[in-house]
Order: structure tokens, then C-alpha cells, then sequence
């Protein structure tokens, strides 16, 4: 298992602060494949190129090369609004 | 002298700046900004989020920079998270240094990048709703003036 | 809120600036800058005399460009005259405003005229001494700043 | 008699914060004799431009066009060291 962390307005689409997301230890997940697993809403949005991702509090340079394994944390971290 | 802090409870700036002058000794000048919750018509609440593994440590990053880029005898970065109301304050940023362009320009520095470059999200409850607060085009020149 | 003085006596800054910032409710950032008397090398005291006639008057002009350039709710700029020790704050102002931007600029503009266009003359006591300070040509560049 | 009072250093150089300066009612004072009337180093002193000159409070535009009377308070005002 892998859990997503929604952050911001992005918690909203996924109507929840933490996602978990069933991943076998065995496969690796992909970009497609995260996005394939997500509700639709927040899948839609998160092409958005503004739109970074952390895995284990480490950004992406390229969200698109996600390679995350079972126990890992996914961020999904939109544009920030400030102090 | 370094303090900096994530908050999820309200805070009087006055107790920590105190302090935190007393603690740089032999100073010329401290600057200090305080930034608070605004009564804009119909704000009933802030709510501040946050990413643990990245915003603290964002902070920190911050202050290197800081201390990098001005002579700073001392730097106080605290911000709070969670939900606010009208009138609380969310950040205080205090310099220390021996002379006040750096105490002056560290402050600015370090609030520029804590409202357009660091992760915080940001909504408010206006007529018992909650709307998410975009980055403001403002934010964004004003952080660009420490690119050259 | 508007509040300039004069002061022959030891100050603490913390008893203007919580009175200050209460007297502008509905304020989205305060900026405050405080000078201390250096503990420089050798440095027993320092003493600031003012022209009484143009000094006060000079602050208020001051108060009033600043009011006329920024967008503030209130102002703050007190500043000691008499014989200080190190360590002892010399000026302070604080600046209330809607935006951050504002309040910050604002304090920065009060300062740098404070410093080399305000009717203030210092001397310094080193090794039993008094010395003149002469004006430093970084406050003439910093004043520069501001005549664009 | 009028008042001078030398500010900053001018005032070592004056040996005192004021100096009265016996005036007849009936006769003005120039810059002229304004400096005839002042201690030699003072007087010398006061020809660096950037000595400025107030009567009564009000900083006079050019200081050799100084005309004072009896009962004026002559303020002598060297370059300022600030806050």
C-alpha cells in the first residue's frame, strides 16, 4: 500500500486529507498508473503543469517520471497561496 | 540566534521578540514584520495548510538563504498553521543586525518567499463558506525582485 | 493612528508597539524597526542633540510624505535625543498598513531619512572622548533610494 | 540682542550651546557681520556650504542673505549625523 497526500484545494477533489491506494510490494507505480487509481476529479487536475509532486517529502523534478513503491507517501502539492 | 517555527496555535509576536532581541546582543537594529489575519468584509475565517515534510524544512532553506545573502547577527521566522480568525496573526519575521539595510532587507526577503514560494495553502470562510486563495500576480513580481 | 515624539529618556519598544498595533484594528501587517545604541569597540555613550524648532516639525513633514507615498493606516516614529549607553534604542518606527509592501516600505523610507535628513547630530565617548559623528556616504546612497 | 545657537560641533567650536549677540533694536544683522561678531573658529567655520543656516526656525534658502534683528534666534546647523 501507498498512501496520497492531497494538499490544498487538491483535498477537496479527493474528498479526503490521505488517500490509500492498494499497491502490491512487489510492483512499482507509475504515473499513469497513480493517476488511473485516483477519483476522476483529482486525476483531471493533476496534468495541471503548476501542479508538483513529492514522494517521501522528496519533490520531482518531472512528476511524470513517478516511481513509487508500497510504503511510499505521494504529495500532490498545487500552487501555493502564501503566509 | 535562529528560531524558526510552524505554530498550529495563536501567538502574542510581543512574547517572542523580546526575546529574540535579547538573545542578539551588541545589535544595531532589529527588524520585525507581523502580518495578520485581515477583516476584509464577510472574512470570517483563515484556514492555513501546511506539508510537514516540506514546509519546515522549507523554512530552514529560507533562513540559509537569508543568512547566506545579509549580514544577520539573528533570524526569527514563525508562522502559523491552521484556523484563524480576523485580527490573529500569522507570521512574524524578526532580523537582528548590525546594520538596519540588512535587518530591513531580510525581512522583506523572507516575506516575499513565505507568501509565494513556501508551502502554505491558504482559504478563507467568507458567509460560512470556504474558498481556496489562488497565488496572487503580486506575490509573483514581488519575489522576482530577489532574482537579479 | 498617528504618533511621532521626540523622547529625552530611556525607551522600550514593546510598550509602543503593542499599544500601536491594537490602536489600528483590521491592519493586514505591522513593520517595525528598532535602532540600538552599537556595543562597538570601545564606545561609552552616545548623545544625539536636535534644533527643538525643526526638529519635531522635520518628523511630522516626514510622517506626511510617508502617509502621501504609502498606504498606511498608521505610523509610529519615536526617536531618543540626550545622552544613551549601548544597547539602549535609539529610534523606533513602526508602520501599520492593509499590505505587507506598504508597512515595509514604509519603515524603510522613515529610516532612511531619519538618518541623514532628520535634524539630529551625534557624538560618540571613546576611551573618555567625545567624537563627532560626520554623516556616512552609504545614508546618501540609501536616501537616493527614494528620489526616483 | 539676538541669540546664536551653534548645533553639533559647531557648538565645540562656539564654547558654549548659545552665544548672546548684542544687537541694537535699531540695526539689522548680515552674514557679514553676523561672522564678525562669532569666536574666529566658529566664524571661519561657517563658510563650508553645507552649513545651513535658520532664523527664528525657518532654514533661510541662502545664508548670505541673512538678515536678522533684535530678539531673532540665529540657528547655525552643520551637515546632520543622524538616528
Amino acid at each position: 500500500m501507498a498512501t496520497v497526500v492531497p494538499l490544498g484545494k487538491l483535498a477537496d477533489l479527493a474528498g479526503a486529507p490521505s488517500l490509500p491506494l492498494p499497491l502490491a510490494l512487489s510492483t512499482g507505480l507509475d504515473w499513469e498508473g497513480l493517476k488511473a487509481a485516483l477519483p476522476a476529479a483529482l486525476a483531471e487536475a493533476l496534468d495541471d503543469p503548476r501542479i508538483r509532486v513529492a514522494v517521501n517529502g522528496a519533490l520531482l523534478p518531472n512528476k511524470a517520471k513517478l516511481q513509487a513503491n508500497a510504503g511510499d507517501e505521494i504529495a500532490l502539492l498545487p500552487p501555493v497561496s502564501g503566509g | 540566534m535562529r528560531d524558526i517555527r510552524l505554530l498550529d496555535r495563536m501567538f502574542i509576536p510581543g512574547t517572542l521578540i523580546g526575546p529574540f532581541t535579547n538573545a542578539n546582543p551588541g545589535l544595531g537594529g532589529v527588524c520585525t514584520f507581523v502580518g495578520e489575519v485581515r477583516s476584509d468584509t464577510g472574512v470570517e475565517a483563515l484556514e492555513l495548510s501546511h506539508y510537514e515534510p516540506l514546509t519546515l524544512p522549507g523554512m530552514h532553506e529560507l533562513a540559509d538563504r537569508a543568512f547566506a545573502r545579509f549580514t544577520l547577527m539573528g533570524l526569527l521566522m514563525v508562522h502559523r498553521v491552521g484556523l484563524m480568525r480576523p485580527g490573529e496573526p500569522i507570521v512574524c519575521v524578526s532580523a537582528a543586525a548590525l546594520h538596519r539595510r540588512d535587518a530591513i532587507d531580510a525581512v522583506d526577503f523572507c516575506m516575499d518567499h513565505l507568501k509565494s514560494a513556501a508551502w502554505f495553502w491558504k482559504r478563507e470562510k467568507r458567509d460560512g463558506q470556504w474558498h481556496w486563495i489562488e497565488p496572487r500576480e503580486q506575490d509573483h513580481s514581488d519575489l522576482a525582485r530577489w532574482q537579479a
